[in-house]
């Protein structure tokens, strides 16, 4: 294995492990942690293994090929910088491990806990490890994910909800933000390789396309590392159970923005730009991430925006953009995670054993307690900058940067507001300790607090001796801060801690900020009264007034326009359809006419009279349902008449006998509705709709016209040439229909069949649901007509039947040649048997119909396809068709097609469909409470004088 | 001729009015036939896609007459995908709608599924115009027998609106279509983009309202504004699996925009240029807005996740909008991704609702087994709201990147980076009512596990199986992607198709 | 006769879309029927008009024959109208039988009775 | 045998008119072809009529077949008369009840379409045991002389066709 | 001649539908509707045969006859409907 | 000449009795009365226009059309069965049992009373 494939593994690890917890906790809780601690330990080791190439300054990486297309690759370097937070995740991560392990009580789901954290932890890994700037993003967005997760661990509390919500939200944001910022930069170098794009710095900062690159990418860097003013969800974040916040805080989410401003130092920092957003965030959010911590009484939430402020510090220090300012940076960045770490533990310990985290009702437990009390106090003295402790040394360092550093033309603001912050941050460091630990040993603890078992706070006492070590000895450091520094800065860095400098301006305001810190503290209990009076913004209260007033308008937006108001949605289709519409026309034109308009013999007046009157009655009678299908009735036999002018006889069968059909099933469906539509749109709706309306008509003519009055060159002549010679036929649709264009056919066959069985399966429905009761408490109307099977009826349909049977079949069997064909005489059959329904009644029909209609749909359907199909045999493709002659002397000769097999499926599938629609509708008639009938007629008189007759010779 | 390229539509075609008429009464036999069909079809696709490895367009003569007089069909990598992809989501649909039973809670289910599938397959093969519209309408009259399975007041009131947005919709398509003939004199696809290529923009007029018009159409079925208005009402009250068959019915709309404006009204034809890209962008971005707000806004969760999927097909035809081969072949991966991703939600909500009863994002008492419902829940919701690890952030990446060079790409990078922000944060709202919310209530699990079984591995399959899918997605995006720059490197080449579908007959007729 | 036929097509067209603003299914039904109509004209129209012209061929004389294709076209459009009539009749009855209502619009109650506002402060 | 495959000789005969009619061409293909159609339709229709009718007299048929028609054109003129010369106010139109001593559905029938197909009468319903015709006269002033013309003329012959 | 005969044949039963349309339009009951529609029925029927005539050819014959079958279906259904309200019991 | 005279004549009386038929449908004042006017259309009027048209196949166009006998029969075996429904239809809706003349036998007209044999059979 090459070194750079470890690099691999170690990221994936975690991920790897995050199974593990799931699978171990059923083998007890101990041995879930012991194995959790596994995969981080493996990962430990395995970067332990690269340490002395990265110590010697190379570069470690490995590339795995993933999606080339978009620059995206698994790739992954390690320098100093990957180094020093790798190292420190998975350190923490490990001592996190062992601290929840004895943290969790026996009520929380420790599997889970655990897997999240592998997966935090994998997720933070791959940031610092990416060498693909996609890549980092992926994991960054991972992070986001999983610290929801584990920020809403406790789902049954609302603020661990809310608060995961809200760093979901608000680093989401960022991240996305970021996603724009990397792509940018990605463009810009042409690669989205890290090691490419940092080797690209002046390219970048000369880009037109740098600020907004900027200004993405330290959003999302930000929101992670909640810079003012993004700093309000980390202290909500608090409600995680306190591993949670001890490993987010202190090494891992929040100095994920820092990572990031230190990864993109080199193409980004030392413009203005970036030293006046960075800096300046950095700065205002270290005073007011410290001022606001001073007032906190919940120790987390004191905690949380110490993080803030030191977050504000290291920002501000990245901000400056000096190789001196990097080196504290990173040195910081060590010595921040091992004090907060640790505090976070003590915090969580004080928490576990005193059941309060409220600072006015702690006290005294440095009697107590007192190992958590010397770890509490090291720490938090560390925080506050104390000398000889860690925090001394990197605060000195940075209060020596600020000191130095102008900010518009103003040599003092910086270093003012630099030590105004250390001034609050010793005097919340001070509260920690003396609110907590000191003064007198408290009585109203629930159960008397003392020291947790060692497996409690090992981990914060090793974090304490690190605390300790590196502040005596901080050249220990050096090797892991040099590297690291160079790795920020792509420059040879060449630091030299130590933790005296002698008195330097630094060291004054150190002075300062410990005098005037501990003035604080003794009037922290006036300044808390004034603090409490000071009108304070919020920002929970903000960000969820915020939240809701957006969900509230997306719910009015929302709902607002999808409101099941169908009628708006068609207007719209329909004004959008005209209005691009007369846009593509008028951005354009059309040649001039080239045909000769046709005359107009008066009898096509008559026609448009006809179908103009009858659509404005419909239009305007519509109300009146079954009038309008009156008037409905006319339009159909005017265009029916239409096609028959204007030579589609084919179009003149199939549409007067489609619309009979129609509009008996409509007068079916109106048997159960409501006979008139009530009167419901105000004028101005219906103003509206017509004007839309016309607009439509208007459209839709002009377009008409458009074309109507110029030719245009169609494939159809060939199909004029072909249609005796290849297709056999001489009426040319039916031979389009069946064979040129088949497949068209056996797709409006199918429709068909789909139709006959959504009918069939929505009735089957319909009398299973409440529609059932509804229909059998159904009333009917007393004074309808009491004949239901006129005798005259029945037998003048009897006479037809015959007669109509015969002009199916001669449809059909001419289609081929003359207008007709399967479809027509499916429907003339359909009407036919139609009749004879009305006339006698369905149940008598149908005790007399032999095939079921479900299977003639299907027979139809089937029979279309095997015709086709059978064209394989040949092998020639789908619906090939053949034809031929037969030769029976003396009888001419006989022409066969298998266009006719095919027309024979169109036949039994429309036969089945209209027939299967008419038995639902009746179907549900009968459920209604109508009675059926096995007579075919409601009386027949001669059966009266046959019995007359019997009973006569009975006598 | 290669008689398989048929064989998409015709199996279950033939199939079909088999389990209809001759399994009715017997829905064991059924589900066999079924499945065995279903399976059969992913097998024949598998093998179309072996065929278009070869880089060529593959056109199958119907009734053997020459293009542009019959109809043909035609199989280049992008069909072939798509077939393919329907098919897959089909098996994923199929096995949860058994498993859950829900094939059983009305008539003719399978029949209806097969018909379906190849009412799609059909539209996706499809080398004719009209035939397009037939097999629209197959497709569309059997989604409305879908849409109301099983019935029931709400449903039916909402299959009302689809059936009738959908019959405006085809209507239109005819209007388009008749104004494409009258201009064209042809509806064979690759006859038109010759038509059309040799007709000067000044007097296209008739030709460009075919165009736009026909944009609508595809509009409707993509769920683009302003015509998405119907789906979220058909979605949420669709049957579950159906909604998440749907998942395919948005992208027979996005596929029809892809293939009509890259090969008959491409990029490169004088008398539409520019008109359909600047109609797509601005509309996409709304779209991926009205996603997101509906996403944020909604009170339910099955609209919800339309919702969701109406963004959704916002950030894909973002990308189509561009019309150039790279934009394209993003958007076909977000394609991929986004069927699946759908398809897993709505399949998931399915089981959550039925074991709520109310899909209200409201907390009500948790549901048994709530921990393994919420998991689910959040791995799909980062599948739709395009979060990694899954194949949605890649798809995202993707889009932002294939756009980058367009003049709106501000515009576009903005609507996209919002649109998934305000999803993120209305999904982590719902998924934290739903299932964190309620462990605050009563200890009813515990309650409910008496009563309620565990659900069945059967039961999570189709959930699984599709987030699975996502997540292979972005395992291998690069030979994924790979295909896809083939695929739409194929579809720009419009001669090639041209020269494909008209060469060999074309020759003949001169 | 090609105004005719275009002002037909406009009427129905204009009638067609104003019943499917209406808010009731019947109405809506009505105004699919309208716009159907005008629909198969249009398309058969693109055909161009032609008197006394159908295509069926006629081996004895030479005379001219119609635009075949688009009335094919009209059928296969009849046909499918015909399906989804039936399909959206029956579904608006079925609509009007489980809900005692033939609106077209959706409501809130519709949408979810059951809801309550409860559990809206997340 | 013969009763099977022909049931009913003279409808299937009927049928092979009327397809020749259809096909409005007289070839030996063609009465072949009609002569098969003669024999499936009934067949098929079979079911569909229960009794069929027995028409006595065919001869007698013919005659009334011819009355109607001459019938039918007088009587055309004498309406259209009344429709383009009369003032509405000057046509007296009467209800008439027609009793029935036909019991014959198919005879009922004829008679009440003849009665509708000679102009000036409509049969406009009959009772509900067939007994009766309720016609309406569009101009008579005696009622009695409608019925007594209906039941002479038409009533009369049709008992002798169908007893 | 004839075709001065069809023209007025035409002039006849085309003013004849006008007429019916207008009857339609004004009902005033259920009756008078369904009559005018079937008299435009029998009248298109005419017509058809006439054009027919006019054009010399038969091919408009099948039409004539399905206007012939579905105008009685229809009519009779009408009736049905407003008599009984379901057409087929 | 007398072929087209004869010809010319049925055309004429056929037109002359469809325009007798509608103008009854319209001049006549009341529903009973026009259901008289269309016989004429149907009978005079299509009769004639049948004939004209068996009369001009055969004679001018020497080809034996006998189909028109066809629609003949169906016409005259319809339209009765079609004015008997109308006046049912006018007489249910717009007239009293009052109004009519009683039926001669033991019941009543059709659409008022069940018939004899009036069993519910489901
Ligand atoms: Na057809
Ligand atoms: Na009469």
């Amino acid at each position: 294995m090459n070194d750079g494939s470890i690099l691999a593994l170690v990221a994936i690890l975690p991920f790897l492990g995050a199974l593990v917890p799931g699978i171990m906790i059923r083998a007890g809780r101990n041995a879930c942690a012991s194995f959790t601690a596994v995969p981080t330990i493996l990962a430990l080791i395995l970067l332990g293994t690269q340490v002395p190439a990265v110590m010697r300054g190379e570069v470690v990486s490995t590339t795995i090929e993933w999606l080339p297309q978009l620059g995206l690759s698994a790739s992954f370097f390690l320098d100093g910088l990957g180094l020093l937070f790798a190292g420190m995740i998975l350190g923490v991560g490990l001592l996190i491990i062992l601290y929840a392990r004895f943290y969790l009580s026996s009520d929380d789901p420790m599997g889970q806990f655990y897997t999240y954290l592998l997966l935090f932890q994998g997720a933070m890994l791959g940031i610092v490890l990416s060498d693909n700037i996609l890549l980092l993003l992926i994991f960054w967005e991972l992070t986001s994910l999983s610290s929801f997760l584990l920020i809403g661990y406790w789902k049954h509390l609302p603020e661990g909800r809310q608060g995961a919500r809200m760093a979901l939200t608000v680093t989401g944001a960022g991240g996305l933000a970021m996603i724009g910022g990397m792509l940018i930069l990605g463009n810009i170098v042409g690669s989205y390789n890290l090691t490419d794009i940092l080797a690209q710095g002046e390219l970048i900062k000369a880009s037109e396309w740098y600020m907004p690159a900027l200004i993405l990418i330290l959003i999302g860097a930000f929101t992670k590392s909640a810079q003012f003013p993004f700093h309000f969800w980390l202290p909500h974040a608090m409600a995680a159970p306190t591993p949670v916040s001890a490993y987010l805080h202190s090494a891992t989410m929040v100095k994920a923005g820092i990572f990031l401003m230190a990864r993109m130092w080199p193409v980004l920092a030392g413009t203005e730009p970036w030293f006046y957003i960075v800096a300046t965030t950095g700065l205002i959010t270290m005073v007011l991430g410290a001022v606001i911590a001073l007032f906190k009484d919940d120790l987390k939430a004191l905690l949380a925006f110490s993080t803030v402020s030191h977050l504000g510090l290291l920002t501000m220090l990245l901000g400056f953009g000096t190789k001196a300012a990097v080196i504290a940076a990173v040195f910081h960045i060590i010595n921040h995670l091992t004090f907060k770490a640790a505090l976070f533990m003590t915090a969580g310990i004080v928490d576990h054993e005193a059941h309060t985290r409220d600072v006015k009702r702690l006290g005294g437990l440095a009697k107590l307690m007192p190992i958590t009390a010397i770890i509490g106090t090291i720490t938090a003295l560390s925080m506050a900058g104390t000398i000889p402790l860690n925090g001394f040394i990197s605060k000195e360092m940075m209060l020596e940067e600020a000191a130095h550093t102008v900010w518009y033309n103003n040599p003092w603001i910086v270093p003012v507001l630099a030590t105004l912050g250390a001034c609050f941050s010793v005097a919340y460091s001070f509260r920690f300790i003396f609110h907590v630990f000191g003064g007198p040993v408290r009585d109203d603890y629930p159960s008397t607090p003392h020291d947790p078992p060692f497996g409690l706070y090992a981990a914060p006492a090793l974090l304490t001796v690190l605390v300790v070590l590196i502040g005596a000895m901080p050249f220990l450091a050096e090797p892991l801060v040099t590297v690291a520094a160079n790795a920020v800065t792509g420059l040879d860095t060449h630091p030299h801690l130590k933790l005296w400098h002698g008195v330097t301006p630094a060291l004054w305001m150190s002075v300062v900020a410990f005098a005037v810190g501990g003035v604080l503290l003794v009037l922290h209990g006036k300044l808390d009264a004034i603090w409490a009076r000071l009108p304070r913004p919020e920002a929970k209260a903000i960000f969820d007034a915020v939240m809701e007033r957006c969900v509230a308008t997306a719910k009015a937006i929302a709902q607002g326009t999808h409101n099941g108001v169908m009628s708006r949605y068609l207007a719209l289709l329909v004004v959008a359809s005209i209005a691009v519409g007369a846009h593509a026309y008028f951005t354009s034109g059309m040649a001039a006419p080239t045909r000769e308009l046709l005359p107009v013999p008066p009898l096509i007046w008559v026609g448009w009279l006809s179908l103009v009157a009858a659509t404005w009655l419909v239009v305007s009678q519509h109300r009146k349902r079954f009038r309008s299908l009156i008037f409905i009735s006319i339009i159909g036999l005017v265009i029916s008449g239409g096609f028959v002018y204007l030579s589609a006889p084919d179009l003149a069968l199939t549409q007067i006998s489609v619309e009979t059909v129609t509009i008996m099933l409509l007068l079916l469906a109106l048997y159960f509705l409501p006979k008139d539509t009530p009167a419901e749109s105000s004028n101005g709706k219906r103003l509206r709709d017509a004007v839309v309306a016309i607009a439509g008509g208007g459209a839709v003519a002009a377009l008409a016209m458009a074309f109507l009055t110029r030719d245009v060159d169609s494939i159809s002549a060939y199909h004029l040439a072909n249609s005796y010679k290849g297709g056999g036929g001489t009426n040319v649709v039916n031979v389009i229909l069946v064979d040129f264009r088949g497949y068209d056919t056996y797709g409006e066959i199918i429709v068909l069949g789909i139709a006959g069985l959504t009918i069939f399966a929505l009735m089957d429905a319909l009398l299973r649901g409440p529609a059932a009761k509804r229909l059998r408490d159904r009333a009917f109307s007393p004074d309808r007509s009491r004949d239901r099977h006129p005798l005259m009826m029945v037998v003048a349909t009897r006479a037809m039947l015959p007669i109509a049977i015969m002009v199916g079949i001669y449809i059909f069997l001419r289609g081929h040649n003359q207008p007709g064909g399967g479809f027509v005489a499916g429907l003339v059959i359909s009407i036919a048997l139609l009749m004879q329904y009305m006339a006698s009644g369905f149940a008598w029909a149908q005790l007399r119909q032999r095939i079921e209609y479900h299977s003639m749909i299907g027979w139809g359907v089937i029979i279309a396809g095997l015709t086709g199909v059978g064209a394989w045999l040949a092998g020639k493709p789908f619906l090939t068709s053949a034809y031929g002659y037969l030769h029976f002397p003396p009888i001419e000769e006989f022409e066969w097609a298998t266009a006719m097999a095919f027309d024979l499926g169109v036949f039994l599938a429309v036969l089945g469909a209209v027939m299967l629609m008419l038995y639902s509708l009746s179907r549900i008639a009968r459920f209604a409470g109508e009675t059926i009938n096995v007579t075919p007629m409601d009386h027949d008189p001669s059966e009266d004088s046959a019995d007359e007759q019997e009973q006569k010779e009975g006598q | 001729m290669n008689h398989w390229i048929i064989a998409p539509v015709v199996l279950p075609a033939l199939l079909a009015p088999v389990i209809a008429y001759v399994m009715r009464h017997d829905i064991k036999l059924a589900r066999y036939a079924s499945v065995a069909g279903t399976v059969m079809l992913a097998a024949i696709s598998l093998g179309l896609l072996t065929i278009v490895a070869d880089g060529q367009t593959h056109v199958y003569y119907l009734g053997d007459w020459p293009a542009p007089f019959g109809i043909v069909l035609v199989l280049d990598r992008l069909s072939a995908m798509m077939v393919l992809l329907t098919s897959m989501l089909a098996m994923v649909v199929l096995w949860h709608a058994i498993a859950t039973e829900w094939d059983n809670r009305g008539r003719h289910f399978h029949a209806l599924f097969q018909f379906q599938l190849m009412g799609v397959c059909g539209a996706f093969l499809t080398g004719d115009a009209f035939n397009l519209f037939v097999f629209f309408e197959v497709l569309l009259i059997a989604s409305y027998g879908l849409m109301i399975h099983g019935g029931g007041k709400v449903r039916l009131k909402a299959g009302l609106q689809y059936v009738v947005m959908n019959l405006a919709g085809s209507t239109l398509f005819l209007f388009a279509l008749g104004a494409l003939y009258a201009s064209t004199g042809t509806l064979n696809l690759a006859d038109l983009a010759l038509k059309v290529r040799e007709l000067p923009v000044e007097e296209a007029g008739v030709l460009r309202v075919s165009a736009v018009l026909l944009l609508m159409v595809f509009a409707i079925k993509a769920a683009l504004f302003p015509v998405q208005f119907w789906l979220p009402g058909t979605y949420a009250n669709a049957p579950a699996p159906v909604a998440a068959l749907f998942a395919i019915m948005t992208k027979v709309g996005a596929y029809a925009i892809i293939r009509f404006y890259t090969l008959v009204f491409g990029p490169d034809v004088a008398a539409v240029d520019g008109l359909i890209g600047s109609w797509v962008m601005p509309a996409s971005v709304i779209t991926v807005a009205v996603g997101a707000i509906g996403v944020l806004g909604a009170r339910r969760l099955m609209p919800m996740l339309a919702f969701a999927v109406v963004g959704s097909m916002g950030t894909l035809l973002l990308a189509v909008a561009a019309f150039t081969p790279e934009a394209i072949a993003v958007g076909l991966y977000y394609l991929l991704h986004s069927t699946f991703a759908a398809a897993a939600l709505f399949l998931l909500a399915d089981l959550v609702v039925t074991r709520r009863g109310s899909d209200a994002l409201t907390a009500q008492p948790p549901i048994y087994q709530n921990g393994l419902f919420a998991a689910f829940f959040f791995v799909g919701a980062i599948g739709v709201t395009g979060m990694p690890p899954l194949s949605g952030f890649l798809g995202k990446l993707l889009v932002l990147d294939g756009v980058r060079d367009m003049p709106w790409m501000a515009t576009a990078w903005a609507a996209i980076l919002i649109g998934s922000l305000v999803t993120i944060v209305g999904f982590a709202r719902a998924g934290s009512v739903v299932f964190w919310k309620s462990t605050a209530m009563v200890d009813a699990e515990a309650e409910a596990s008496e009563t309620v079984s565990p659900i069945g591995v059967n039961a999570l399959v189709g959930v699984t199986a599709s987030l699975t899918m996502l997540a292979l997605l972005a395992a291998f995006a690069g030979p994924v992607m790979g295909y896809l720059e083939q695929a739409s490197v194929q579809l720009f080449d419009v001669s090639g198709y041209v020269d494909a579908v008209l060469g060999q007959h074309g020759e003949d007729l001169k | 006769m090609e105004m005719i036929v275009a002002s037909a097509i406009g009427v129905l067209t204009a009638g067609g879309i104003y019943l499917i603003l209406r808010l009731r299914a019947f109405p809506v039904i009505l105004g699919m029927a309208l716009l159907s109509y005008a629909v198969n004209v249009f398309l058969f129209a693109t055909g161009r008009l032609a008197v006394n012209a159908p295509p069926i061929l006629n081996n004895y004389a030479d005379v001219s024959y119609s635009d075949p294709l688009p009335q094919a076209l009209v059928l296969t459009a009849i046909v499918i109208s015909f399906g989804m009539t039936a399909v959206l009749v029956m579904i608006a009855l079925g609509a009007y039988l489980e809900a005692d209502s033939d609106e077209i619009n959706m409501t809130d109650a519709d949408e979810d009775a059951a809801e309550n506002e409860e559990g809206q402060g997340v | 045998m013969r009763r099977k495959l022909l049931p009913h000789p003279l409808f299937s005969f009927t049928l092979l008119i009327i397809w020749l009619m259809l096909v409005n061409k007289v070839t030996v293909g063609n009465v072949l072809l009609g002569g098969i159609f003669g024999v499936i339709v009934p067949i098929l229709t079979a079911p569909y009529w229960p009794g069929r009718p027995h028409i006595q007299n065919h001869f007698k048929a013919l005659e009334y077949v011819l009355i109607v028609l001459w019938d039918i054109v007088v009587a055309n003129f004498q309406v259209a008369a009344i429709i383009l010369f009369k003032r509405n106010k000057d046509i007296h139109s009467k209800w008439v009840c027609v009793p029935l001593e036909v019991t014959s559905p198919e005879a009922i029938t004829i008679l009440a379409g003849t009665i509708t197909m000679t102009p000036g009468t409509v049969s406009a319903m009959l009772s509900a045991d067939g007994s009766s015709v309720l016609v309406h006269c569009l101009d008579c002033d005696d009622p009695d002389a409608v019925r007594d013309e209906i039941k002479n003329r038409y009533e009369r012959r049709l008992k002798e066709i169908f007893p | 001649m004839i075709t001065m005969a069809l023209y007025f044949g035409f002039a006849c039963f085309g003013i004849g539908i006008l007429l019916c349309v207008w009857r339609i339009a004004s009902g005033p009951t259920a009756a008078d509707r369904i009559l005018a529609l079937d008299t435009i029925v029998i009248n298109t029927i005419a017509l058809l045969i006439l054009y027919g005539v006019h054009q010399g050819t038969a091919i408009y014959y099948e039409a004539s006859m399905l206007v012939a079958m579905v105008g009685f279906v229809s009519t009779v259904a009408y009736c049905r409907f407003v008599l009984r309200g379901d057409i087929i019991e | 000449m007398l072929v087209e005279i004869l010809i010319s004549f049925f055309i004429v009386l056929a037109g002359v009795f469809g325009l007798v038929g509608s103008v009854g449908v319209i001049k006549l004042h009341d529903t009973m009365q026009r259901l008289h006017a269309p016989t004429k259309a149907t009978t005079l009027g299509v009769g004639g226009v049948l004939i004209a048209s068996m009369l001009y196949f055969l004679l001018v166009k020497n080809s034996l059309s006998f189909h028109e006998l066809l629609i003949t029969i169906f016409l005259f075996l319809t339209a009765p069965v079609s004015a008997h429904f109308v006046a049912k239809t006018y007489i249910q809706a717009k007239m009293k049992q009052e109004e009519l003349p009683g039926s001669e036998g033991e019941f009543g007209w059709a659409i008022y009373d069940d018939p004899p044999a009036y069993y519910d059979q489901d």
